[in-house]
């Protein structure tokens, strides 16, 4: 094993490479878990010490520890962050793909394609955009919510009408899929709660 | 002609330098097998040819045509001879070194004739070009490397800024749906594997579910895409929530619909 | 402006926190101009001082400044990174040398060089990593693109300028060829059993 000082240099070194926060036992990796957890927490202790008073700290998160800047220095930092425009999460971008292609969904039928259950906070991020917002609710128990696109998504997109989207059919080609939309209505004919899908999808 | 090793000694071999060559230098003899691998770890012609002139310790500058053209000429007999996909730039290099040797035998007028004459001196001229950039490409790739052998930093920067919102275009959302698909085909195939989750995952699910829809109508609880064994699990999971006091399961008649909220949860 | 120890400690953190080599006008720009090119350097001599003998150095490169992780402590630092570094394969790298040491060059002189036909994914490859791109036409039939190295590609591989790339090896300058007919050297041509020789030529 690596003396204290060759430990903490390796550890330092890894948590400003890493991109995100490393896990205490993604640390212990580093050492080919030859270093107990008792030490790691030490070396981290000891490392976030001599960060002190700089501009840049050493914290520790819910999923682990990362350098970051002091918020003090952050319209100092700002200044050199490049000026890219921010992305949409995957999350946030297929949520709006099913939203257009497939409206009018409610956010469970969202969740039966995305496999995952969409947070209210993609919802939101959309409908503050303006992009979707509600124009019915499903009779069925519940009465949820029905999300469609709206007039500024398709001004923000350079789109006439919906039928600009790009079209599925050649989507589906380029997967050498079926030309239906295979993988979407099998699950929506199960759907006992989504009976007007299956036309919303035809 | 199939094996360049039996006819190396079939045929006396060179004398290189005054230095008659008995044996074939080791790297001369190709097991047939190895021929493809061979012709891989060629990157063309020069690069055979480079390696043919290094292996024998032949001089670039004083290439001895007749032994250099005929071990080249072995080497792409034996792989022409396997049917190996043979890159055409290899025969037009032995159609050229044939060229430059028989020109080397030729007689010459007896006036002087400048030394870029020499009919070699291209052949040189490009052998030395290509080993130049072959040892510089070996050097490049010594260098440090970011990604591979050295990491940029990059601190996290907590963003606080007027908010910049993202710019999407269709072809983005195109995008996305096909990842969509593609990840619908490839969940396909494991749906075997998430027949394995336990009871409480599914618990926490139905009750994620529940805290976002306030009430299901109970067949909304399951998915019969998923198969048999996920929804048995599903329903000891509901079960399992009913048992301990978390959902609330009602039913107004015999045959309506069952609904499912969440116990705590305030009606609505 | 602030005392030195307070600009440096900005630098570091504007440095430790961009993503791309920070120039000497960016670095500038931190201290709204209030400081002046040779103090910077300063600085910034200092601060690489101050990180000597640990696992993460400054280094400056064709765009400016950044930090990085020493070579030397790849093995460590690799573990803690999300995506495999890609690995070109011998032809990538000839490619990348001919346009390197004999930039700007067109896929024919890069052909001519390597004695085979350069693919287009070689190009392609080159061209995402950004470390070639077209800088013009060369006003020959088909006006073939000429390709040259960028700035990534001397940021990339930790230089300055095509200055520092390692010295192309003179193998020979001048070409001694003996007077022909002589097909081997002069010691083969007296040697008795040169004749045969010949006649494995002929």
């Amino acid at each position: 094993m690596q003396n204290p000082t060759e430990a903490k240099r390796i550890l330092e070194a890894a948590l400003l490479a890493s991109p995100e926060p490393a896990s205490l036992a993604d640390l212990k990796r580093l050492f080919d878990d030859q270093v107990g957890v008792d030490t790691l927490k030490n070396l981290l202790a000891e490392l976030r010490g001599d960060w002190e008073g700089r501009a840049v700290e050493l914290v520790s998160l819910a999923s682990g520890w990362r350098f970051q800047t002091r918020p003090e220095f952050q319209s100092f930092v700002q200044k050199l962050q490049p000026d890219k425009p921010p992305r949409y999460s995957r999350a946030v971008m297929e949520t709006l793909a099913i939203i257009a292609y497939r409206q009018p969904v409610t956010r469970g039928d969202i969740e039966d394609v995305r496999g995952v259950v969409v947070s209210t906070q993609i919802i939101q991020t959309l409908e503050n955009r303006g992009w979707i917002d509600v124009v019915g609710h499903r009779e069925t128990p519940g009465r949820p919510a029905l999300y469609a696109t709206t007039r500024i998504f398709l001004d923000d997109l350079g789109l006439r009408s919906l039928q600009e989207l790009p079209p599925l059919e050649e989507i589906a080609k380029t997967l050498q899929l079926e030309p239906a939309p295979a993988p979407v209505a099998p699950e929506a004919a199960n759907e006992p709660a989504a009976p007007d899908e299956r036309s919303a999808a035809g | 002609m199939s094996d360049p090793a039996q006819l190396a000694l079939a045929t006396p071999f060179a004398r290189l330098y005054g230095e008659p060559l008995i044996e074939i230098p080791r790297d001369l003899y190709i097991p047939p097998d190895a021929l493809e691998i061979i012709l891989e770890a060629f990157e063309g012609p020069l690069d055979l040819l480079l390696y043919l002139i290094r292996k024998e310790n032949l001089d670039v500058l004083d290439i001895p045509m007749a032994p250099l053209t005929r071990q080249y000429l072995e080497y792409v007999e034996a792989m022409r001879s396997k049917n190996l996909e043979l890159a055409a730039e290899y025969l037009v290099m032995a159609a050229m070194l044939l060229a430059i040797k028989s020109r080397l035998l030729l007689p010459r007028p007896p006036a002087a004739t400048p030394i870029e004459d020499d009919p070699r001196a291209e052949l040189v001229r490009r052998l030395l070009e290509y080993e130049r950039m072959k040892k510089a490409a070996q050097e490049l790739d010594e260098l440090p490397q970011v990604g591979r052998d050295v990491i940029a930093v990059s601190v996290w920067v907590e963003r606080t800024v007027a908010e910049r919102l993202p710019e999407v275009n269709a072809q983005d959302l195109a995008e996305a749906w096909r990842t969509l698909l593609h990840r619908a085909r490839l969940s396909a195939h494991h749906r075997v594997s998430r027949e394995e989750l336990s009871v409480r995952e599914h618990m926490r699910g139905v009750l994620r579910r529940l805290q976002e829809r306030r009430v299901l109508e109970f067949g909304e609880l399951f998915d019969p895409a998923l198969g048999v064994a996920v929804l048995v699990v599903t329903l000891l999971a509901v079960l399992e929530l009913a048992r301990e006091a978390l959902l609330e399961i009602t039913q107004s008649e015999s045959f309506a619909p069952i609904y499912v909220k969440l116990a705590h949860a305030e009606s609505h």
